[in-house]
């Protein structure tokens, strides 16, 4: 079952949705359970959210993402080329962000949701945000 | 997603279905205050049975509704609330600071109740 | 609104719905209607499923959707690496298929389906179906 | 696509639920085949109110799966196809060619009264 697949966008806010639903329907061929699908959708939700809202201010760029199988479930990668993170501690604090009218839980819906969350970031490079979801 | 609006003199009731995310929540915010200003009802109940998915932005358009219902003086309630829904208003800690009601009918009694309290403390003031 | 998406996948059947669904949410943000959507859907799920099931016979091989936005609508287009056509004009026949229990009508389906068909193949490099749907 | 089976002495109804296309085909064809032979029914009632989607490999697998039914000696009827099933079995031209009933009542009246046929046909050989 080594599957796999890549989705590529622009930070266009109607692809979240688009790579939501194709999340969703990738795990629904594993052994999830209906809330454990509803929980990757948020979790995947947040992490492209993030993405097209907060890693190219004012310009176009593009974002990835990945869906692949693993033995013990699925892992979902979100990566982008923008402007990163300076402090990965404080931007996983709940409550905190940078923008008006958000909560500031991107990431820590993701951590409730999936089983493994990891986030690597260089300023100036990108943010790639990888989590794993066991079946 | 999609808002069904319906206009009583006292309130609007927004029917939403479908998903309130980063794509949809200009559009729900929009829509709201573009009703509420066309029709000029100071409150609105939210009806979310047919809400089917919410995230984080989704929640934020939510408290961001609120307070601006709240600051023009009006109720913003939300009603319905599928299990799902709640679970995420309550991750968010949202239950206690947003107005819900089990029913459409419960919140119309809250507001109308309120107007009729408003009355009252507004002729005790006379 | 020039957005797109892209979606690559190895030949594995599951894809096939992955794709689709991709592909009607793509869709939804534009003036469709529910059925203009439906139909979107099956035209996917046709040209998918094709290079799924007949490109790589009996080996492994990359398939990719490319779903664009145009300004009278949406173009997608499924392009594979594998055998290719020999006679597209037999091929594009309904009823015409070389696998049992196969109906032959997947490109009857597409051109009933979508507004636009192009099919452009080389025997031994592979095959590219652009389908464009007018809102 | 899920399939829930109940199973009567006669038939087999086999309520079928979300999508039937190339992820989905072979699970549907081995689900069928196999309950047919754990029960030893001959016939089949397939139920699909819940199928939200068909593509033309779904509908081969409809096809397929009516004439093993109908090599094995039963039948295989389709019931509450939604209508958007029946225009792609329509434009496939499977109509006339698979047999179908408005409601599984209807269908199982039809397995019954066949019944009655044969074994009139078979006292009549005797
Ligand atoms: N991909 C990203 N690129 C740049 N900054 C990011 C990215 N993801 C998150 N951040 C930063 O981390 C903060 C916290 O993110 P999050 O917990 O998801 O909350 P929110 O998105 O609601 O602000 C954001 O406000 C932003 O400053
Ligand atoms: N991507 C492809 N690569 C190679 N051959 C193809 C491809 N798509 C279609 N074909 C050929 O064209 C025939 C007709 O295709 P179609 O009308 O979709 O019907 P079906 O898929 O049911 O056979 C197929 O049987 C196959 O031989």
């Amino acid at each position: 079952m080594s599957n796999h697949v890549l989705i590529r966008f622009p930070n266009v806010s109607s692809n979240v949705s688009v790579a939501r639903v194709a999340a969703a329907t990738f795990a629904s061929f594993r052994e999830f359970s209906i809330s454990d699908i509803e929980e990757v959708k948020v979790a995947v939700s947040e992490a492209v959210s993030n993405a097209v809202l907060h890693a190219y201010p004012d310009s176009q760029g593009m974002i990835e993402v990945l869906l692949e199988n693993r033995n013990d479930g699925i892992q979902i990668t979100v990566k982008d080329f923008g402007k990163g993170i300076e402090d990965i501690d404080k931007a996983r604090q709940p409550g905190f962000t940078t923008m008006p009218e958000h909560m500031g839980l991107g990431f820590t819906f993701m951590e409730s949701f999936m089983d493994e969350l990891h986030i690597e970031s260089q300023p100036g490079s990108g943010t790639t945000v990888r989590m794993v979801k066991k079946a | 997603m999609q808002i069904e609006f319906h206009v009583a003199p006292l309130f609007a009731i927004a029917r939403v279905s479908g998903e309130l995310d980063l794509s949809s929540a200009e559009k729900f915010r929009s829509l709201i205050d573009q009703e509420l200003r066309r029709s000029g009802v100071p409150n609105v109940v939210v009806n979310l049975r047919n809400l089917s998915f919410i995230d984080s932005t989704g929640l934020g358009v939510l408290l961001g509704r609120h307070k601006t219902v709240k600051s023009w003086g009006g109720k913003f309630i939300l009603t319905d609330i599928p299990p799902k829904i709640v679970s995420m208003l309550e991750m968010a800690g949202l239950m206690r600071v947003l107005e819900t009601a089990r029913t459409e009918g419960d919140a119309i009694r809250l507001i109308e109740s309120c107007r009729y309290a408003n009355r009252e403390e507004a002729s005790t003031n006379e």
